[in-house]
């Protein structure tokens, strides 16, 4: 069943073209990475779906639900919970506070402060991140911080999860952690579309990934095929990533 | 044994020179009375203390200090502050605690149509401040007939303008132009081209030192030449000729009080009197400010003499009531809500540099310039 | 250590219910004065503390209180206590209104534009001569009773009226809005995609800040019976509204209204011993404060006082 | 015709608008201290050339270097040797400490110099510039050009020299800035020390126009915040459009309004350029954003 | 004498305590990298050593000039540059202006310097004209380690060198390093990625919880069974 849905999407700044023509789909249940080279507009079409900035051409539908003119929080209400790319945790809360935050909002929408707790609770446990829950997130080292997005976007019980570069800047370990993380919140159903430069990481948890260069989608197909498409070794991958695959 | 006085004036913030004008005339009286070993009252003398506080040109400050000083200092005898509005909160407080209030420095009619028993003022009301510039100019030749009002609106100005203009229209002139401007405006360009378009005999200028001072040189600026050039606040201070210069000279200034008013006075003998103690003790010249203070003091001191009591206030309401006395201020009398009648206004003009007295006739030092002379 | 807060502000409390008997005139008015700010910081600091917006022109809605209670009961001889909802009301409305297009600015911009909401609504009132007296002022009735009744009277409403926002601020602080508020205040847009619908409560809470300042507005004008545009719009008033919310802590319930009474009494005994130069000490005061404690008292000794910590945060804080 | 006059005097007096802008908005955006002794530190320049005029007949426009100078020096110490002890605190809390400031300076002039209104009337006062049925008045004229071409040259600092760059960048990032070599201390302490003069130069100014005492200190930061706000923050530019259209704006009101509704009007525009164009006229992106 | 020399470094945030003792000597021209998990304080010693953070305790010398809690413009002219975790770009500065701005204390031939800096990162001079802050985050990452070489440093610090960068960047910044590295250039390198950042580098530090826990040739730390365990995932 298809969850997520981009016809003819593009998005420009002024005068700079950012997406042109962009066409793809989210089945449900499923993990899409999404690779590119800087500046490709990666994090630019997550914005567009959690509507954080307007399209301006072309629709998303989120279960048959046009996305366009929507506000970021009704997003949030549908079940598509994110996390940012230059973190953006909520200073002067302590991190279990944070991942409260999204327990109280986001679709799960809860309302007594117990409940929330133990949500919250139960998404930094996934994380790991038990050990710092009353830290003030600012002073955290930048992988934790990069967690806490992942658990706050968890608590808030999504249908439709957007990473964007959760893994950038961590260790070997972590990132292992991190992926077996993700491959469980697949088993649990959530749909998840992963933006990421972390090549291992990526080719591991993606059954699809969709390519974007200069605002276009170059091209779309398994871990696989993807790093066999010399267009994709061209643009990204390079030459001495291709020889390595091999 | 002391008698002592309580006082809230503002001696920081926007008010604050004339605050400290009115303390300064206070503390003259105060001196001055002391030397002679006080207040008389039932036979013994009394020193006089007066206890003062800085509102800090904030009425609510004043309301609050005066409270002070009724429940704390145990102070029945208020001496007024400077400007309507702290006079208006101030007031409020004495006539809830049964205080009793004699003020020489607010003007607003405003204050006494509030039914206050306690309340006592010796400035001319605002909406009386322009008649006598008025009348000033009937029977001259060549003839006014028609005037500009502007004023700032604040609650003094807009009284002061709303007399203006009612005593411009008794006396036949037509008011051709009457408008207000934002209190402390730094800029009255427009008003002044309008005015200009309107070629008005008089201009009557409402407002505060600030503004007078911005209406006049955008006045010479855009080369504006009435016959008459009025203002309700400015001429009477020593600074409006510092700063202008010889662009203040022949401007009229309608004046509660000059240093060349001819009264008697029951502390210092005469008017010329205390000019003279004035200048001793502060090495400048007393203007309408000082001058309310002192005579507000020595009106009080008179009534309480009278009233033969230092606490018993009905006893100095009722001589306050009955007050018919010539001091430096001119002659004095109440009416029954308390504020002063029959005293009328000086008017001053600048000639030389200097402020004379022109009008009315029989306290005028010299014969008013009549029209003005267009600007240099 | 929560209870013993709790223990120690109805301990203050019960002070602040006795103190009437002991206490006289001037030291009521003083205290009613300290509770007018207390209220309008702590009203404020929904909208500052909680929501981060700094609405430095809040005092808008106290003059808008105290217009509404001056025309209310003059023009239309309505009762005093009867007024006070509509003062709520009126800064409530005013500010749902004013809050959609206004609270699109953040920061610096924003609190120029309360600002300026505050100078239009001043001028305007200014201007409704027929209604408001204009720049004359508005004579409130005065109320009849013995002025020992007066001041106990006002002393006790006006406390009420701190209680209630301290009463508001603290549930705020409780339940879910106030973890709304306090994500809007770091990132908004963090905030809106985990779905909270961030135009909506920082409307209401800059409404509900309002409706509380817009109370001690109401209580204002009949207390003190004489209103004019230029004393309740502006003045000192939003500078110290804000010196009270930081010396006491923004993101406390109780720290803007420990703020107001610290810097009240403060000022107080400042007046009354330097009267010339009060000015000038007062001014070198609020740096003071601003260098060795800029976090606020809560946050600068939570645990004890100490020298250390004043030249730490000095250190800190300078470049 | 009049309404020709009406928009001329609107220039003139923006002129002057300006330039109690430019210093207040250059602090802002760089330092993002909003600076409520603005005004108070423009007096300190209006009471120096009141007082040069007074003993030694200096005349205004000639104590313009003076002012610039020593106001400068004065700016330039206040930040190095306060303001920066607390620049890395909350934003708010300089707010705070600028009208302690602001407080302190008021009430030191009010005891030294008094509360009396000054003004300054040189012997060509009152001459003007007659064309046809305008009249533009010569001081207001110079003052005007004075104002421009402080905003100019301001304006090709910012741009065009080291000094001007690192104030930029030290307002967008003062780690980043310390990471590439520039002293930000020494940076606010010139931009503080610039602001100030250009206030002391517009004080100087002022002395000619209008009367002052050192109450009128808080209506004129209040006019330099609209200014600001209308022209944005990060372009000194924005300062002098922001001046030149309060100015005209206020004329122009008070002409087809009333003048009482002028600042009614003027403030009502400045929270509409806000809402419609939340960095002002002419704003840049980045500048004086708001950083937790 | 090294080139950069850290001598017993203490250091923290307040109160707290995060360096200990931390002793490491960077040669000239050499490639040194520094790893160490998550918190460990590596971004600590960067900022530390250009001058951020106060030293509590220790000595830093740069070619043998003492530049203890010297401030930043000093330690910045004696030829040290950094590239800061999290870009820290000037947002409303162009691309161009950032790079000028990175030349502050080096302001001999700025337009060589940027033109060599575009035909390093083409995508950069694409954007030229753009403001940093509109910049997508790899762009920004290409155009902070512009910033940093305009300043002709003698020594790089580079903080999360392959952050958020895609993999063909990644390959021509690596080529980069080490051009400017056989100039002269020392680099010392903080980066996740331990596979790639042993390959490049000479020597390399291991920090965990503060303290330098290891310290060798690159290659051997490879076959460390410590390294290999903790941070190459094998
Ligand atoms: N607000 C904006 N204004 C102008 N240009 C923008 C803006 N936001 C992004 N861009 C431009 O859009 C392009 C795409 O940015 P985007 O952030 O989507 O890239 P990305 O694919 O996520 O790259 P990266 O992998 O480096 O994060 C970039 O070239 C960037 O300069
Ligand atoms: N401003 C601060 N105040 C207090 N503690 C801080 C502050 N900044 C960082 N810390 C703490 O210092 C420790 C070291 O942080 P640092 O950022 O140096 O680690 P790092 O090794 O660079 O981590 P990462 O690999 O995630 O970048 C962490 O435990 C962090 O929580
Ligand atoms: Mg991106
Ligand atoms: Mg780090």
């Amino acid at each position: 069943m298809v969850l997520l849905e981009a016809k003819n999407v593009a998005k420009s700044y002024g005068g700079l073209k950012v997406l042109t023509d962009l066409n793809f789909h989210v089945n449900s249940g499923e993990i899409v990475g999404v690779i590119g080279p800087n500046g490709a507009g990666k994090t630019t079409f997550m914005n567009l779906v959690s509507c954080l900035s307007p399209i301006t051409s072309g629709t998303i539908t989120y279960k048959g639900i046009r996305l366009n003119d929507k506000k970021p929080h009704e997003i949030a209400k549908l079940g598509i919970a994110r996390t940012f790319q230059v973190v953006k945790p909520f200073g002067g809360l302590s991190v279990l506070e944070n991942v409260m935050v999204g327990a109280f909002y986001g679709k799960r929408n809860l309302k007594s402060k117990a409940e929330a707790r133990d949500a919250a609770e139960e998404a930094i446990s996934i994380v790991g991140l038990l050990d710092v829950k009353d830290k003030d997130p600012r002073i955290l080292p930048l992988a934790k911080r990069k967690k806490l997005e992942v658990a706050r976007a968890l608590a808030m019980k999504p249908d439709l999860l957007l990473l964007d570069e959760v893994m950038a800047g961590l260790s070997m370990k972590e990132l292992e952690d991190i992926t077996e993380e993700i491959l469980k919140l697949k088993q649990k159903g959530i749909t998840m579309l992963v933006i990421e430069h972390v090549m291992k990481a990526i080719m591991k948890i993606s059954d699809r990934i969709l390519v974007l260069h200069l605002g276009q989608k170059i091209f779309e197909g398994t871990p696989k095929e993807v790093v066999e498409e010399p267009a994709v070794i061209q643009a990204y991958l390079g030459a001495k990533f291709a020889e390595k695959g091999k | 044994e002391e008698i002592v006085f309580g006082a809230a004036l503002s001696l920081t913030g926007k008010l604050a020179k004339e605050g400290t004008l009115v303390k300064n005339g206070y503390e003259l009286w105060k001196e001055a009375v002391n030397k002679k070993g006080g207040i008389k009252v039932g036979g013994k003398n009394y020193t006089v203390k007066i206890i003062y506080y800085d509102d800090e040109s904030d009425p609510n400050r004043g309301a609050k200090l005066v409270e002070k000083l009724i429940t704390v200092d145990k102070v029945k005898l208020i001496l007024g502050p400077y400007g309507s509005e702290s006079v208006f909160a101030t007031s409020a407080i004495t006539e809830k605690y049964g205080a009793i209030m004699v003020q020489g420095g607010a003007a607003a009619d405003k204050l006494y149509t509030r039914n206050f028993k306690n309340l006592f003022g010796i400035y001319t009301v605002a909406t009386e401040y322009m008649d006598d510039i008025i009348e000033l100019t009937k029977g001259k030749s060549p003839k006014s007939e028609t005037v500009a009002i502007v004023y700032s609106n604040d609650l003094f100005s807009t009284e002061v303008a709303k007399g203006a203009k009612r005593s411009a229209e008794k006396n036949g002139l037509k008011v051709v132009f009457y408008q207000d401007y934002p209190k402390g405006t730094q800029d009255l360009s427009t008003v002044i081209v309008q005015i200009k378009g309107k070629n008005p005999d008089i201009i009557l200028g409402c407002g505060h030192f600030q503004d007078t001072i911005v209406m006049v040189k955008q006045l010479k600026d855009y080369k504006v030449n009435p016959k008459v050039l009025g203002f309700s606040v400015g001429p009477t201070l020593p600074d409006f000729v510092n700063s202008l210069k010889g662009d203040a000279e022949n401007i009229f200034g309608s004046a509660q009080w000059t240093m060349t008013l001819k009264y008697k006075d029951p502390v210092f003998g005469s008017n010329q009197e205390f000019v003279k103690a004035y200048k001793a003790k502060y090495k400048e010249d007393p203007n309408y400010h000082s001058a309310g203070g002192t005579a507000a003091a020595v009106i009080f001191q008179r009534a309480i003499e009278k009233a033969g009591s230092i606490d018993d206030i009905a006893k100095i309401r009722a001589a306050l009531s009955s007050f018919n006395e010539e001091t430096l201020y001119g002659k004095i009398k109440f009416d029954s809500t308390g504020k002063v009648t029959g005293k009328g206004m000086a008017v001053v003009q600048i000639i030389g540099g200097t402020q004379k007295t022109v009008f009315p006739d029989y306290v005028a030092e010299t014969k008013p310039i009549y029209p003005k002379p267009q600007w240099k | 250590m929560k209870d013993k807060k709790i223990i120690l502000f109805f301990l203050f409390l019960a002070v602040l219910i006795f103190l009437p008997y002991i206490v006289s005139g001037y030291w009521l008015r003083v205290l009613t004065q300290t509770f007018l700010f207390a209220s309008i910081a702590t009203g404020s600091n929904i909208i500052i503390g909680f929501t981060g917006y700094p609405a430095f022109g809040n005092i808008a809605f106290f003059g808008v209180g105290a217009y509404v209670t001056g025309v209310m009961t003059t023009t239309y001889n309505v009762p005093f206590l009867v007024t006070l909802p509509f003062c709520a009301l009126s800064g409530f409305v005013l500010a749902g209104i004013l809050g959609i297009p206004i609270l699109r600015l953040k920061g610096h911009y924003f609190a120029i534009a309360t600002v300026g909401i505050m100078e239009t609504i001043k001028e305007i009132v200014d201007n409704m001569v027929e209604t408001t007296g204009g720049g004359m002022g508005l004579t409130l009735p005065i109320m009849v009773g013995e002025p020992e009744f007066i001041y106990k009277y006002f002393y006790y409403v006006m406390m009420l009226c701190m209680l209630l926002s301290v009463l508001i601020c603290y549930i705020i602080s409780r339940i879910k809005i106030g973890y709304a508020l306090r994500a809007i205040r770091v990132d908004e847009d963090a905030a809106s995609v985990m779905g909270i619908n961030t135009p909506l409560y920082k409307t209401l809470a800059w409404a509900v800040s309002a409706a509380l300042v817009g109370i001690a507005g109401g209580i204002y004008a009949y207390w003190l019976s004489y209103i004019d545009p230029h004393t309740v719009f502006g003045g000192t008033y939003p500078v110290k509204m804000f010196a009270m919310i930081l010396l006491g802590g923004a993101t406390t319930v109780t720290g803007p209204l420990i703020g107001a009474f610290i810097l009240e009494i403060i000022s107080e005994l400042v007046w009354s011993k330097f009267i010339a130069i009060h000015g000038m000490v007062l001014g070198l005061l609020i740096i003071c404060i601003i260098l060795f404690i800029p976090k606020g008292i809560f946050e600068t000794f939570k645990g004890g006082f100490s020298f250390r910590k004043l030249l730490n945060n000095l250190r800190e804080n300078s470049l | 015709m009049v309404l020709l006059q009406v928009i001329i005097n609107g220039l003139l007096l923006g002129g002057f608008y300006a330039l109690i802008g430019i210093g207040f908005s250059l602090v802002w955006g760089v330092t993002n201290i909003i600076n409520l002794a603005h005004g108070a530190i423009a007096l300190l320049g209006a009471y120096l050339t009141y007082y040069l005029f007074v003993s030694i007949q200096l005349d205004p426009f000639l104590s313009i270097p003076l002012s610039f100078v020593s106001i400068f020096l004065f700016g330039y110490m206040l930040q190095r040797f306060v303001m920066n002890l607390v620049v890395k605190a909350q934003i708010f809390i300089l707010l705070i400490l600028t009208f302690g400031l602001e407080i302190f300076l008021v009430n030191f002039m009010t005891t030294f110099f008094s509360a009396d209104f000054r003004s300054v009337t040189p012997s060509y006062a009152g001459e003007s510039l007659v064309i046809g049925e305008i009249v533009i008045p010569y001081i207001r004229l110079a003052v005007f050009f004075v104002c421009v071409i402080f905003a100019i040259a301001m304006g090709l600092f910012l741009d065009k020299t080291w000094t001007g760059k690192a104030i930029k960048a030290t307002s967008l990032d003062i780690e980043a800035a310390m990471m590439s070599g520039i002293n930000p201390a020494k940076i606010y302490a010139i931009t503080f020390g610039l602001g100030s003069a250009i206030a002391g130069v517009s004080g100087t100014l002022l002395t000619l126009t209008q009367a002052f005492s050192p109450s009128i200190a808080g209506g004129l930061t209040l006019r330099a915040f609209i200014v600001s706000i209308l022209g944005g923050l990060g372009r000194i530019e924005g300062a002098l459009l922001g001046g030149l259209i309060l100015g005209v704006v206020e004329t122009l009101s008070s002409y087809l309004i009333g003048e009482s509704y002028k600042n009614a009007i003027a403030f009502g525009l400045m929270v509409l350029v806000l809402v419609l164009k939340p960095s002002g006229l002419m704003g840049r992106k980045y500048y004086a954003e708001v950083k937790h | 004498m090294a080139l950069l020399d850290i001598k017993e470094l203490s250091t923290g945030y307040g109160d707290l305590q995060i360096l200990r003792n931390i002793n490491i000597e960077i040669e000239k021209g050499e490639i040194v990298a520094l790893l160490g998990s998550n918190g460990a304080g590596k971004t600590t010693l960067m900022r530390t050593i250009v001058g951020l953070n106060r030293i509590w305790k220790g000595d830093v010398f740069m070619d043998g000039q003492r530049l203890t809690n010297a401030s930043s413009t000093k330690i910045v002219s004696s030829g040290v540059s950094i590239v800061p975790e999290g870009r820290r770009l000037f947002a409303g500065m162009t691309v161009t202006e950032n790079l000028e701005m990175g030349a502050y204390c080096n302001r001999k031939n700025i337009k060589e310097k940027i033109e060599r800096i575009f035909d390093f990162m083409p995508r950069l001079r694409e954007r030229k004209n753009h403001l940093a802050g509109d910049l997508s985050g790899g762009e920004q990452q290409m155009c902070a380690i512009g910033r940093a070489l305009m300043n002709e440093p003698k020594i790089l610090l580079i903080d999360e060198f392959s952050l958020g960068l895609a993999p063909t960047i990644v390959d021509s910044l690596v080529e980069i390093v080490h051009r400017i590295n056989q100039e002269g250039v020392s680099v010392f390198i903080v980066e996740q990625d331990v596979q790639l950042v042993l390959d490049m580098s000479v020597r390399a530090y291991v920090m965990e919880i503060g303290e330098i826990t290891l310290s060798g040739a690159s290659k051997d730390l490879m076959n460390d069974p410590k390294v290999k365990e903790a941070y190459l995932g094998m």
